[in-house]
């Protein structure tokens, strides 16, 4: 297939649609309008329904609905409309129900602003909701990897039972690319035996449910969730490691931002300074043992996070990094947008104090 | 011997966690019964609340998800629209339904939603112990409003089966009581009803339930029903406020 | 035409509500038991004069009570 | 070679589509493309803008902030984007609606007539194809033809008449550029 | 005064009415509903207005338009409320609105159970909701650290016009411990001309906001919160340091848990172990600088984190002993509350590996 | 020469940031002039929505709050019962006020909160770009219904004032229409008599306008005008649904 | 009693709903001229016909138009 | 001397009541103290506890994990806490309710007929001060004397005529420890 040209929103809304996606609820939103309209056309041609909720609160318990009862399933929204959902997204851990959450980030806190940003990673990763539970975040930095990120997110969920969040931000939304729909690597998927669809005499009732009033069954319910982010981490972390060979500073961003970080990168190495990125594609699980691995590096003198934030990924560069290499950070925060060039005159400023 | 009555098959064998003499056992019971009369009991997926009926899920003989307090409409949604042939119902209490889920039932009340709700008026919050709710009559006394509720501080009880029955697509809103037989078996008419209309795919249906909490209320289980018939149901009247127009 | 009640005792939550509606005032409670859950049981003293109208079985919150009847 | 052009003028004046025909047009040559709007509320009558990327190279950030190129079809765009202009990039100004000049002296500035021009080949909606003419010419970032077969694709059937018209307008803003 | 017996909730209510808390604005869950149903009663008496909100949703937003009204105003929950409340607490955040709100922590995740529990501690310190903020989050150990605490909240609240969080579980909730309610230390409060009242016509009009369109605004917004919250860091930053003389292992650990730890301790004493415990109260600001300073003790061999949840703590605890010394974690979840013994007992596996 | 008509200072002299034509500014107008006119600019606390409207605070020239996307009336009720002689109101859309925040209008109408909400009906989300609302009509296209909206998928459009109607302590519930200068002169009356109540202590009081937006239903503003007459008043009649009976 | 209507003309925004309301049709758009927003503004041809309604003003939805009236 | 007890029985039966006037004598003779209930829907009709604990010491953990006594009224709680007393520690039975015998043979136990001994002083409700009575006497973790007190203002005013039927069973329930 020849690549055409997609706005990153109605790519990602294609690629859930290709993925067997057949239900979608939602709210508007900017910047994430276009994944609603989208799907609100498209939807029905495929046979699936489209339905605006009243609000995110009830999109996201009639995504829960859905997802208990063993469609593919997906929401999407930005910022405010996230925090709204993270009663529903605690539940939907707690139940074990599979679907995919899109978070298209602006800037905030509050009302904020509606341009690019990067500052819900705590809220994404840390879990914005109560209780101890994981989202797996995928952080696509191009419009062909959000698809194909979109694509495998609905296999994750079902093969694991939980909520996948892709993070985006308005740039990833709102950008035109080239884009390939490309068939996804077939995951062994288990049957959704314990989706509610009546039982049809042929089985006992099926039960969608995260209450554990004793403490004990609950405590074992944590354990076992627990047990299965084991696994994920096991199985499923993903990092794109970027000209580390020989770096003296070592970048680490993540979506759009990495984009930047390359340009800068390029420039540092045509002014002679060697730099490389590593680049979280999981935020969780997040791929410490990259960071470990450049931080026991000699040539490696520092870490510079970079982040559309004020600096919530450091948290998790500093515990890789665990005291063995200074962890910088620099940041853009309520839509503005970090310049290479702002960067490459950071690791300047870094490599000065270093020497 | 003919059996005349027995437990039917839609509940389960688990004893009810509720207070001795709360009505929401014959309410459970009422509804299982129309399961099974139609039919329905294999092909059903209910939805429990956050309130003392949330351990619902365990005596419905049928799928059932646990919804969080207040969304079961909007998960009652999402069931529905995945399997529309499906019978859907959500078992709500007042606080549930009226007071934290008011917007997820008057919307999927709005988009008329195919599924039955069941919605238990007990002028109370029983679960969390007795505060006050949308329901909560005039004077009436609960945890949060300990000299009874104020309407010029909090209000007058919310109307639900009135409010909803402005809305179109609400095609059928009864509210109905089981303080005695003859009223239970009208209540279990007109639940009946709103699952025949259901699966005849006619919109949302609604049947408010009058039910007691003698444990919040501080009254004897008898005390309660009576309390109910002479307090609640002059406030909120029974009777039929939509059904849809007979061909 | 006589009616049986039989009452699954260990259900029964003493809550009395059974012996508030029965025609012919036959349901009472037997303060002599204490059943499993520590209630007083409901119970039918006189199951001669019973005529099997389940009112009693209908307004059990606990679905205690079964009722039969001769054919 | 790399193309970062900020395209920007009053909402209905088409820079949005100007950008998407370039990026597209691009593409189809085998370069690495990325097109990215402004969006939310300032659009709302204000102005309209978008960054394109056209590069032989994978494309980095996609957001424009050392251009190459400025289309400014509206004065407030040129108020804004003049001093976005890398030292030696090309700054092309519709000079039909904005009477002020370019301020900088170390980029090529060319002034179009683009809604005169447009509006003598007869539809003053196609001013924005008269810059992109004038910038194709400035800048080979893609060729006429290809723009052209986009263009053909994009007015298929009914509304196939106005296909020359966007050749003509093409043409006549590369001769613009001297 | 003599002590008194009082419930942890209605000690903390009672605290905040003694502070000039005049309104409330609540929704009920378990294990708080003490709270609310006391203030039902004594606001009225005190000529206040305590108002039963129809959801969490509207609570925190009947907040939002108290507090920007100039009032000392509080909400109290549990952790799916709290969730709920998400997106307002970034709102009061961005607008930089005082008010306390108390999470009386219950198992999760989703409906979880009603035991306590320790599993919001990401969510209150790396922000649930979305953008950069933060919260001053207070945990107490006992029902007199509470009311202290609960005191000083508004106090804080106020100087640095923000929400601040008291973090407590059901323990705290809901036992009954000696209460002496005591003046609080005078703080210079800044006067509220910013709330609004209406301009009488004698000043401009006051806007409470959180939007900011233009991103350079809304940066410049982000980078005033965050000068605010370095100023708390250096200001309000408290710690109890227990018995760290030349102790082996230090514990880390908050609110009752650090009670049941002292228990370990004083057990572990008289087996010869010597022990110490680090005891965050503000868990925002962290008290990053003991645990860095113990872990450059030669004396100190191991931390061991102990939390009632599946280990969120334990991310600042390495933050802070950044290599230096290694990090263990004991947990217990949903509701299941760690015993001195098996805390004692994990202290013993960890010197036997370390020796 | 008298000054017939000028702008009043209970607005600020910075231009809408409104599309041309759109309704809202005149509704803008509107309220001023009755804060003006009732003396109370100087009293007044308002709350702007999350909508078109948001910046609404920069317009009135009065204490102002921005409230989350639905929840003017939660943060009204939080200022009103911290100030209650001040005069209150919200200012919200109809995505803002009948879908996410339907729960909040509700009960704030439940409880009689003393403030007076502007409810703008333009059929639409007009900020967003044009998606549906719950007051889209019947084959009305949205960005998210793209080919109308369909009674059977979407239900039919909410009536609010109908529905807020059935709420007792909702005191004054009018609905009317800007869409030429006798209605917009109807439309005052009823917002001053609104904010009147309301100053009187008599409870909530709401006034729904129906108002345009030209640039999502795709229209000149004069063609709005006219659409919003032929399409939005037919199935939203103007009139009052609740006043107090007066003594 | 004549009236007169004055425009605050960067304010407006081109829009034409005063242009339906007069009662005599005095206000027309001015096509010969662009105000600082890009609209092309509304205008009064024949002053002398206005009566002072202030219909114009009142649909205004910008606040452009002023109207006065001789005592 | 540190004393951790739990008190357990069916909803109605006073644990909860008995539990704070303990802790709030054992405060007033100067000790520290904490009061511990169990909560939520597990109360309903179902079992009902607290823990109290009474020492020198400052409090830790207020909940009772290793009791020093145990003192319960229903057989559902002897099943449930009967292994959570210490060695050495104190087991008291309401015989009146429960037939069942301890199976521990490390602990102190006692069997105190309380509800019988209450009926006889003419009001079964205070089966619970019978086994505080009891407790007060194996343990002496507080004065009878401060019990009463606690108890007087308890009952001031129009119920006083009760406060001597609570000395009595206090005095009863001491009596059945030997
Ligand atoms: C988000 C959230 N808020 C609050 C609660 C606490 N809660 C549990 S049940 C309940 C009220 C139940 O009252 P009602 O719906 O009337 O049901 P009832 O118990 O009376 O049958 C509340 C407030 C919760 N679990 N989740
Ligand atoms: C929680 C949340 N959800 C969604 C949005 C996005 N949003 C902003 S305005 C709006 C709809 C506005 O429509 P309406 O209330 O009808 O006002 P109008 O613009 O039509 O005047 C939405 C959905 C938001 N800001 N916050
Ligand atoms: S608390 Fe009330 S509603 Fe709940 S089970 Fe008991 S009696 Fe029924
Ligand atoms: S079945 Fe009827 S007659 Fe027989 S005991 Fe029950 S209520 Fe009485
Ligand atoms: S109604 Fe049922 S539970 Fe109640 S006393 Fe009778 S048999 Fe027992
Ligand atoms: S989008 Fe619609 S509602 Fe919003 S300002 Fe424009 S015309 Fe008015
Ligand atoms: S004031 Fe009246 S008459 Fe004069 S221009 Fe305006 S509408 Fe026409
Ligand atoms: S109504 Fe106002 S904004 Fe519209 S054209 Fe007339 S003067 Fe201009
Ligand atoms: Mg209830
Ligand atoms: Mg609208």
């Amino acid at each position: 297939m020849a690549k055409e040209l997609w706005k990153g929103n109605e790519a990602i809304a294609e690629a859930a649609i290709k993925s067997g996606c057949r239900f979608f609820f939602g709210y508007p939103i900017t910047p994430q309008n276009e994944i609603p309209e989208y799907m609100s056309l498209r939807m029905p041609q495929e046979g699936g329904c489209f339905l605006q909720a009243e609000s995110e609160v009830a999109a996201i318990n009639m995504v829960y609905g859905a997802a208990g009862s063993g469609a593919r399933v997906m929401t999407s929204s930005s910022s405010p409309g996230i925090s709204l959902k993270q009663e529903g997204i605690s539940y939907i851990a707690g139940a074990e129900l599979p679907c995919v959450i899109v978070n298209i980030v602006r800037g905030g806190p509050g009302l904020g602003g509606i341009q690019p940003a990067q500052s819900d990673y705590y809220q994404a990763c840390k879990g914005g909701g109560h209780g101890d539970y994981r989202l797996v975040v995928l952080a696509p930095s191009s419009v062909q990897e959000a698809v194909d990120l979109t694509q495998e997110a609905f296999d994750i969920a079902d093969q694991y039972r939980m909520p996948v969040m892709i993070m985006g931000d308005g740039m990833i939304g709102q950008m035109m690319e080239p884009v390939e729909f490309r068939e996804v690597a077939k995951r062994q998927l288990p049957d959704k035996e314990w989706a509610t669809t009546g039982t049809k005499g042929k089985r006992k009732a099926n039960v969608i449910n995260s209450l554990f009033i004793d403490p004990a069954e609950c405590e074992k319910h944590n354990n076992k969730l627990f047990a299965k982010y084991d696994e994920i981490t096991k199985n499923e972390m993903r990092v794109e490691e970027y000209k580390l060979e020989g770096a003296e500073i070592v970048f680490v961003a993540y979506g759009t931002t990495a984009r930047i970080v390359k340009n800068a990168i390029n420039t540092l190495e045509k002014e002679g300074i060697k730099a490389g990125l590593i680049r979280p594609i999981t935020l969780w699980p997040f791929p410490y043992a990259s960071i470990e691995a450049a931080a026991e590096k000699a040539n490696v003198k520092a870490f510079l996070t970079v982040e559309m934030s004020m600096g919530q990924m450091v948290d998790d560069v500093k515990i890789a990094a665990s005291g063995k290499k200074p962890v910088h950070f620099y940041g853009r925060t309520g839509g503005m947008v970090p310049t290479p060039a702002a960067i490459v005159e950071q690791v300047k400023k870094i490599l000065g104090g270093v020497k | 011997m003919a059996v005349i009555f027995e437990k039917t098959k839609a509940l389960t064998d688990k004893t009810f966690h509720y207070c001795p003499g709360c009505t929401h056992g014959i309410i459970h019971r009422l509804v299982a019964e129309v399961l099974e009369e139609l039919n329905l009991t294999d092909n059903a997926i209910g939805v429990a609340p956050v309130g003392c009926s949330v351990f619902a899920y365990d005596y419905f003989n049928c799928d059932m998800h646990e919804a969080a307090h207040g969304r079961a409409p909007a998960v009652a949604t999402g069931i529905k629209r995945v399997h529309p042939d499906n019978a859907v119902f959500t078992y709500q209490g007042d606080g549930d339904l009226a007071s934290i889920g008011c917007a997820e039932i008057v919307h999927a009340a709005m988009r008329g939603e195919k599924f039955t709700t069941i919605f238990v008026n007990n002028a109370i919050y029983g679960m969390t112990g007795g505060q006050m709710a949308p329901t909560t009559l005039i004077g009436q006394k609960a945890t949060t409003a300990p000299l009874g509720r104020d309407e010029n501080h909090a209000g007058l009880p919310l109307k639900v089966s009135e409010m909803l029955a402005t809305i179109p697509k609400a095609v059928f809103v009864e509210r109905v009581s089981v303080h005695d037989v003859k009223h239970i078996n009208q209540a279990k008419k007109a639940i009946k009803k709103a699952f025949q209309l259901q699966m005849e795919g006619k919109g949302f249906t609604l049947v408010e339930v009058l039910s007691t909490c003698p444990t919040n209320w501080g009254k004897t289980p008898v005390e309660s029903l009576k309390w109910l018939q002479e307090n609640m149901m002059p406030y909120f009247p029974l009777g039929n406020f939509r059904t849809p127009e007979e061909v | 035409m006589a009616g049986k009640v039989i009452f699954d005792e260990n259900r029964c939550k003493g809550c009395e509500l059974c012996t508030t509606v029965c025609p012919f005032n036959l349901v009472v409670m037997n303060k002599e038991r204490i059943n499993i859950k520590g209630y007083h049981p409901a119970t039918v003293k006189d199951m001669d004069k019973c005529s099997g109208c389940a009112s009693c079985a209908k307004i059990c919150p606990d679905v205690v009570i079964k009722v039969e009847r001769e054919k | 070679m790399t193309h970062e052009i900020i395209m920007a003028g009053f909402g209905g004046q088409g820079v949005m589509a100007m950008g998407k025909i370039l990026a597209e047009a691009a593409l189809r040559e085998g370069k690495n493309v990325s097109w990215l709007p402004s969006y939310g509320p300032e659009m709302r009558g204000g102005t309209a803008n978008c960054n394109v990327i056209v590069s032989e190279e994978p494309v980095g950030a996609p957001i424009v902030t050392e251009a190459s190129a400025a289309l400014v079809l509206n004065r407030p765009s040129l108020d804004k984007f003049e001093k976005d202009v890398i030292p030696g990039g090309t700054l092309i100004i519709n000079s039909s609606l904005i009477d002020k000049k370019a301020t900088r002296e170390d980029i090529k500035v060319y002034y179009v007539p683009a809604n005169e021009i447009a509006n003598e080949i007869g539809t003053g909606k196609i001013a924005n194809m008269v810059m992109l003419g004038a910038y194709l010419e400035a800048s080979g970032a893609a060729k006429q033809d290809t723009i052209m077969e986009v263009v053909s694709e994009i007015f298929s059937g009914k509304k196939a008449e106005v296909i020359p018209l966007n050749k003509e307008a093409l043409t006549r803003g590369a001769a613009c550029i001297k």
